[in-house]
């Protein structure tokens, strides 16, 4: 992996601090020109469907709010994939974890009674936990054998999908319902920051859980190590860092902030378990951490990118014919130009063989 | 005589380093040319220049009197050129025959014609008097072996300009003899022959004209009739080098590193370091020498914890070491200097102050409440940055764009200021300029004055020479004999490092 | 007085399979005939969104009607309707605990009961042309419970016949995987069935394609499917929204608007029926098509109880 | 056992055949890639874009051979982009590969409501599928006429693409350089090899299988195209080639483990057991497989030890390894 490890702040040049911010924004509009074409190819006004995306993103305070209510799982998957990222590993199972963490959270929520804060709390306890005992089994195999953790961590998001299916569908369906579990009771409800709008608690926790992340790699000794780890692991090998431990526990840090993410949605949101109540904000984190080079505070800005991107989607659908797939295509296309930063290359390393992640 | 190869003001920078600055000479037909200067000199650089691997920030090369743009190493081969380089480029899953053919495979139907290509190998290594066996696979070749493939590819292009890039290093001098006998049979067939080394000794046994490289540049090129080992000298370093011995005080300090009956195998299961057993004692120097691939690597590594012996542990001021954890090493008291400090010693993506914290990032002194007081740490960065001259625009420059010899003064200023009782210090001066390399030597010094037992590992005969109380000699992967400092010579651990001895000596 | 046409929206994720389709199929032909205006929303399928699709739909009061399909989307339907207490929503396939709305209730049960029986007939009844056997099969795209309806219903419908004909029910798991229906539906007829239903979306695209393959028969759902696999369809359980919808529109413009309450849908009013490939329809004897009439009559009636919830 | 008897009979091994077919082709393709140095996770987009695209060649052509060049251009060409930007730019493989596969899936589903004014599925509208092959000589096949006979083209081209590409690989110039570009590719760049030519050429050729794998699924398996059908097998296909090396022979095994517990599990569900159950049992097999081989490498150590006690006894004086291999 090359592009693993985020440039350091430090005090460089203001231009060289913030060239990447320019590359991205260089990119987004490479991106948006190769959107436009897209949306001419399939018969559309290319400004009717920018302008509607931008009204269903922000056109009214309902719609911010609906962003950032989208926003909230993709920050905290993302943070789940920072951790993995910033200690030189990589968690493609965030989506797996989610799903654990989400019924996990749900299955608190609508087993047990409990006094208020406490139920939540308990609930978002249970999340974390599934999260990172569902990647506990990868974890282990990847500090102690070396087992590549991308493709476990993959097969492990089908484990879990079906799993969760099966506990909610065969094992805890509310009667009568459609493939969900009972609803939580209500002293598990993450609790709404307005009453228009079902934004809540969990873009607190999200934000929050993002800057501690960011903390902790900037200020503690951990968390140096643990870059030290993910920029260079030879030499935070030779530096003491113990790298096996290490590896193990960011990986099982990174599950569980995946699970927390599955549980800030169950509780926050849907107030119970349904299959198929998050699909793709694992895969949306993961990404959201890369462009942002796996810093946290950036992933905020991209998942509130994507968040935005989602949100003003719906409305593509209901104001335009263009389909609102439509939004995934720019999706790509934006990262594609990010993670190539072709504007801002360095050619100056282009002599030095540069080592490719290897299998 | 005509000119195979003329070089004119040839120039080629690496970011700020100016690897190569203005070289121009020649190289006449039939004669073996050798091309000498210190680490880092660019002699390297201009190999890859010449053999179309770089191209250069300006300058001409000429091939038999004609000018050509070298555009890839397909145009220098085509030239006529083949060059061996100083780390071998085999593919180790591949037989030697692939690895000869190359680029340049026989084809039948379609598919490899792997006969016909062995017996073409197994023709051209009798013809040139290089053994080797060609449908081994190079996995399981010796160093020696995996050399003559080396030129065997060279050969097989159809090469008369054949560029050898520190053949030596890695041979014992038995081998190194055998080569220059071949390589003079192809100077008797006409062939032309580049030849760099670090041995002055072999420079003046085998090479007819030689080209001295100092800082990039060229100092001069000069025949070797009538030329001395000491005229060479001056010119590579450019003053009398003292090569005089640091004062020694006897050992009297308690054993703070020991290292007892350690084994070691390569990935392939080959034994790298058979039944090593060493002990060095506060405020003494133990070097060990030998040529690369003779184990050092691999006892560095095991005593500074990144591998684990099959055999043998090592005891650091008197407690046993648990195996394969440098973290447990250094908080026995062990720093290391590894030799490998691009890959190991720095992350060059992050800054000297970020460097200067590796290892002490739990340090009351840097770290307070669990939170990294980042201003002390840049303070003291920019405090060793003052004490090891390190040449940089302070502790928030990034690493990977110092220059090797300061990355390596940032390697030695976080390890040197620990204050451990035992360094083990791997290659210290390697890529490193003389001015620099004395004060590198001066440092290893103050630390022993200090009191703390040094391992010193290193290539060079006159560093362990200059600086060990002892000297271990390794030869393939054992110790292969001690000498005293004290009375070393560099015969006595020349001869040890080819194995010439293992009889008479066996390390105590 | 109104000049304005009636404007109708829907809104579903699954627009593009059997049953979403005769959906679409009806609101054009209202498009088409009646002259009202149409909008179609595809939800996707992240349950976050819903709410906000709905509200971006509710908000204006800009439709007269709202079709609702999928289930889902009952969450976010109760909410959005309970905030919008105005907006006539008709949820189709199911009813809810909310008053404020209408329901299409399609008895998919009854009409797979007829697939049940008629399945029985011709496996276990030594009928020319088809396979003896003890066994038909079953292909769910997921097992929940909407599917577990069809499977209900064709297990008695199996069960009335009692010919000692039994029920192989698999779910595939995926309603996206035609290439998995395919392999699990030859996997049925490697054993022997010679029946396969399916319901199971483009899943189940690939068992009719496999019933082909196989020399077997399919029977279809939602839609008319027998041109999928001609020669080897053997009939199709039809859930005809597209009447169902063009009805209630059309009522809404003749003065006849649509009001809370629950519409059933079932073999007895047509909308749900069981519809034999014409080009098999000769191979079946007039004893099975009697048998098959008087089922569907006693279901029609009442006599016929086909439960649910086994 | 009749319920054993119902699982292990010789239908079992005809479905396994079609089962793994899919994936091995499109892991045939990753060997290209991934014997090329380059870990490529843009498998699943580069066969649902030969999916897609196979459907509306067969449909434009009105010939499955037609929809077969349509469909393998268009993996082809999402390969080019994907070494594109993994090998002269210099991009992170696995984001690339990860936004391609979201591409692909956003792009069939945008083109199939632009083009035919829903999203979903495409049946009929006059795709026609690739035809069936009628092995000869049924005497002489006896019972494995049923497990042999009567497939799809691609099925039978993907387990003799297994020899081609191993013979490719392994014995021709192209997959030696190939080869060498992965291992060591300075070697390859000293003898003026192209390793960026080499890694564009392996991601095409990895582009061109994924592309037939898709075009199978479409046209092959069966006639239809579905959203997301490659549903998964690209990733499958990239878990094959980390524990098989890109080996074609040990791809094939991992794809017929693979191959043979999913068809397994479809018929497990006759016993009775929940299909969520059942269905993760290829996933677990796979899981368990790839660890059980990282775990296996590991005993060296045990046998390192022994060797090194042998050393110490042979004692100081036995001759070295090194002078006597001369
Ligand atoms: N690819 C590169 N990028 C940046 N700097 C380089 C590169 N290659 C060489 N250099 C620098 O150029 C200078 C000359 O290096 P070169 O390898 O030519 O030296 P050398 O004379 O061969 O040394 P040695 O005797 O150690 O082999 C050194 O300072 C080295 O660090
Ligand atoms: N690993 C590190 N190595 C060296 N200095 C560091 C390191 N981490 C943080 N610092 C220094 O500590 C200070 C605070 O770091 P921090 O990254 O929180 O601030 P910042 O640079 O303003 O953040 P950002 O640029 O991400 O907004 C900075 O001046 C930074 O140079
Ligand atoms: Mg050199
Ligand atoms: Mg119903």
């Amino acid at each position: 992996m090359t592009d693993r490890s985020p440039e350091i702040s430090d005090r460089r040049p203001l231009y060289e601090r913030y060239e990447h911010l320019i590359g991205q924004a260089l990119a987004i509009l490479i991106a948006l020109i190769g959107g436009t074409v897209l949306v001419l190819l399939i018969g559309e006004n290319p400004l009717l469907v920018f302008a509607t995306l931008v009204d269903g993103a922000l056109g009214s305070p309902e719609r911010i709010a609906s962003s950032l209510l989208q926003s909230t799982p993709i920050i905290l998957s993302g943070v789940a994939a920072c951790i993995a990222f910033r200690g030189g590993l990589f968690n493609i199972g965030v989506e797996g974890q989610l799903y654990m963490g989400g019924f996990a959270a749900a299955w608190i929520g609508f087993a047990f009674q409990m006094p208020p804060v406490i139920h939540v709390i308990a609930g978002l306890l249970a999340a974390v936990a599934a999260g990172g005992l569902w990647i506990a089994i990868p974890a282990f195999f990847r500090a102690r054998y070396g087992t590549n953790e991308v493709v476990s961590t993959i097969l492990s998001n089908y484990v879990a999908i079906l799993l969760t299916s099966y506990l909610t569908i065969v094992v805890f369906k509310r009667p009568g319902g459609w493939s969900e579990t009972p609803g939580i009771a209500e002293t598990a409800y993450l609790p709404q920051l307005m009453t228009y709008s079902r934004l809540n608690l969990g873009i607190v926790i999200a934000i929050v859980a993002a800057i501690l992340l960011h903390l902790f790699l900037t200020r503690t000794p951990a968390g140096y190590g643990m870059n030290a780890m993910g920029r260079n692991r030879s030499f935070a090998e030779y530096g003491g860092v113990p790298i096996r431990r290490n590896t193990f526990f960011i990986l099982l840090a990174s599950g569980a902030v995946g699970g927390l993410a599955g549980g800030v949605e169950t509780l926050g949101v849907h107030h119970r378990f349904m299959e198929g109540f998050a699909p793709g904000f694992g895969f949306d984190g993961v990404i959201a951490a890369l462009l942002a080079n796996g810093n946290p505070i950036g992933t905020i800005g991209t998942a509130l990118f994507f968040g935005a991107l989602r949100s003003g989607s719906l409305l593509i659908e209901v104001d335009t014919n263009a389909s609102r797939e439509i939004i995934t295509v720019f999706q790509a296309i934006i990262i594609l130009c990010v993670s190539a930063q072709i504007l801002i290359r360095n050619r100056r390393d282009s002599t030095q063989g540069e080592r490719r992640w290897k299998i | 005589m005509t000119l195979a190869i003329e070089l004119r003001n040839i120039s080629k920078r690496f970011g700020s380093v100016r690897a190569n600055r203005r070289i121009s000479f020649g190289v006449k037909t039939g004669s073996i040319h050798a091309l000498v200067g210190e680490n880092g000199a660019g002699k390297t650089t201009l190999m890859n220049v010449l053999f179309g691997l770089y191209q250069p920030d300006e300058g001409e090369i000429l091939i038999n009197g004609e000018s050509v743009v070298m555009a890839t190493p397909r145009t220098a081969i085509s030239c006529g050129i083949g060059m061996v380089h100083q780390h071998f480029k085999l593919v180790p899953s591949l037989t030697v025959a692939e690895n000869i053919f190359l680029g340049m495979e026989k084809i039948r139907n379609g598919l490899i014609d792997t006969r016909a290509q062995e017996a073409e190998v197994a023709e051209l290594s009798q013809r040139f008097g290089l053994a080797v066996d060609p449908a081994k696979k190079v996995a399981d070749l010796s160093v020696g072996a995996e050399q003559r493939v080396e030129i065997l590819k060279v050969l097989a292009r159809g090469a008369k300009t054949v560029i050898l890039d520190e053949p030596t290093a890695v041979l014992t001098p038995q081998e190194a003899r055998e080569l220059f006998t071949i390589l003079r049979g192809f100077t008797a067939q006409g062939m032309t022959i580049i030849f760099i080394s670090h041995h002055l000794d072999e420079v003046m046994e085998v090479s007819n004209t030689v080209t001295v490289i100092r800082d990039g540049a060229v100092i001069d090129t000069v025949s070797r009739e009538g030329l001395t080992e000491d005229d060479l000298v001056r010119m590579m370093v450019g003053r009398e080098v003292n090569f005089s011995r640091r004062p020694r005080t006897p050992n009297e300090g308690k054993s703070a590193l020991r290292v007892s009956r350690v084994c070691a195998r390569d990935g392939r299961g080959v034994p790298t370091l058979r039944d090593v057993s060493l002990d060095v004692g506060a405020g003494e120097i133990v070097g060990v020498i030998g040529v690369d691939g003779n184990g050092q690597t691999e006892l560095a590594e095991i005593v500074a914890g990144l591998r684990e012996p099959s055999h043998g542990m090592v005891e650091i001021a008197g407690t046993a070491a648990p195996s394969g954890d440098p973290g447990a090493a250094r908080d026995l008291g062990l720093v290391h200097v590894p030799a490998d400090r691009v890959r190991r010693g720095v992350d060059g993506s992050s800054t000297i102050a970020s460097n200067i914290l590796m290892g002490r990032q739990y340090d009351p002194e840097y770290t307070s409440a669990g939170i990294v007081l980042w201003s002390r740490v840049r303070a003291a960065a920019a405090a060793l940055i003052e004490r090891f001259d390190i040449r940089s625009s302070g502790p928030d420059q990034v690493v990977g764009k110092l220059s090797g010899g300061n990355m390596q003064k940032v390697v030695l200023a976080r390890e040197f200021s620990h204050g451990a009782p035992v360094l083990l210090v791997d290659q210290p001066t390697r890529g490193v300029d003389i001015g620099a390399m004395e004060r590198i030597h001066d440092e290893i010094m103050e630390q022993r004055d200090r009191g703390a037992a040094i391992l010193l590992i290193s290539a060079q005969i006159d560093e362990v020479i200059t600086l060990a109380d002892r000297i271990l000699v390794l030869f393939a992967g054992r110790i292969a004999g001690e000498v005293s400092g004290d009375t070393a010579n560099e015969d006595e651990i020349g001869r040890l490092m080819a194995g010439g001895s293992l009889i008479a000596e066996v390390a105590a | 007085q109104d000049k304005e046409p009636l404007k109708v929206a829907a809104i579903s994720g699954y627009f593009s399979q059997g049953f979403g389709i005769s959906i679409v199929e009806g609101l054009n032909r209202a498009v088409d005939e009646l002259g009202v205006e149409l909008k179609i929303v595809d939800t996707g399928n992240r349950a976050l969104d819903y709410e906000e699709q709905f509200n971006n739909l509710a908000e204006d009061g800009e439709y007269d009607l709202i079709f609702v399909m999928g289930w889902e989307l009952v969450d976010a339907l109760t909410k959005t309707s309970d905030s919008h207490p105005d907006q006539r929503f008709i949820f189709i396939d199911g009813v809810l605990e909310s008053e404020n709305m209408t329901y299409i209730d399609f008895l998919e049960e009854e009409g797979s009961f007829l697939v049940g029986a008629l399945a029985a007939e011709l496996a276990g009844g030594k009928v020319d042309g088809f396979d003896s056997s003890t066994e038909v099969g079953f292909i769910g795209g997921r097992d929940i419970p909407v599917i577990q309806n069809f499977r209900m219903g064709m297990q008695q419908g199996i069960e009335y016949v009692d010919n000692g004909t039994e029920l192989a029910a698999v779910f595939a798991g995926t309603f996206d995987d035609p290439a998995k229906g395919a392999e699990l539906a030859m996997t049925l007829f490697d054993q022997g069935m010679p029946i396969v239903y399916q319901a199971a979306g483009p899943t189940g695209e690939g068992v009719l394609q496999a019933a082909a393959q196989s020399d077997g028969f399919a029977v279809g759902v939602d839609i008319d499917q027998c041109p999928s696999a001609p020669g080897h369809m053997l009939a199709s359980m039809l859930k005809r929204a597209d009447i169902a919808v063009y009805d209630l529109i059309e009522g809404q413009l003749a003065g006849n608007p649509v009001v809370p309450g629950t519409v059933r849908v079932g073999v007895a009013t047509g909308g749900v029926e069981l519809k034999i490939c014409d080009d098999i329809a000769d191979k079946i004897p007039a004893s099975v098509i009697d048998a098959m009439e008087k089922v569907r009559s006693g279901i029609a009636d009442g006599s016929i109880k086909v439960e649910l919830g086994q | 056992m009749e319920d054993l008897d119902r699982i292990f009979n010789i239908a079992l091994l005809a479905a396994t055949l079609r089962t793994t077919a899919p994936i091995l082709l499109v892991a045939l393709g990753g060997t290209f890639t991934t014997k090329a140095g380059i870990f490529n996770i843009g498998l699943e987009g580069q066969m649902l874009m030969g999916a897609f695209f196979g459907v509306l060649g067969s449909i434009w052509t009105g010939s499955a051979w037609g929809g077969l060049l349509c469909g393998v251009a268009a993996a082809m060409t999402f390969a080019a982009t994907f070494s594109l930007f993994v090998v002269t730019f210099r991009a992170n493989e696995v984001v690339v590969g990860l936004a391609l596969n979201i591409l692909a899936g956003g792009l069939t589903i945008s083109l199939t409501k632009a083009i035919f004014g829903v999203r979903g599925s495409i049946v009929n509208n006059g795709i026609v599928g690739l035809p069936r092959i009628d092995l000869p000589g049924e005497d002489l096949l006896g019972p494995l006429e049923r497990v042999l006979s009567n497939h799809t083209p691609l099925i039978y081209v993907s387990f003799i693409l297994v020899f081609v590409v191993w013979l490719i690989l392994f014995r021709t110039k192209f997959g030696l350089h190939v080869r060498v570009t992965g291992e060591k590719p300075e070697a390859a760049e000293a003898l003026g090899i192209s390793t960026a030519r080499m890694q564009h050429l392996a991601s095409l050729c990895c582009g061109l299988l994924a592309g037939l794998a898709g075009v199978h699924l479409s046209l092959g398996y069966i006639t239809m195209f579905a959203e997301n059908m490659s549903a998964g097998r690209g990733f499958m296909a990239v878990a094959v080639l980390i524990f098989s090396a890109g080996d074609p022979g040990k791809v094939l095994a991992g794809c017929l483990l693979f191959g043979l517990s999913d068809a397994i599990s479809l018929r497990l569900q006759s016993f009775g057991l929940s299909s969520y159950l059942v269905l993760m049992v290829p996933y677990l097999i796979t899981l368990g497989a790839l660890f059980a081989l990282t775990v296996h490498q590991r005993p060296r150590i045990f046998r390192e030890t022994l060797q090194s006690l042998n050393v110490m006894k042979e004692g100081a004086f036995a001759s070295t390894k090194r002078k006597t291999s001369k």
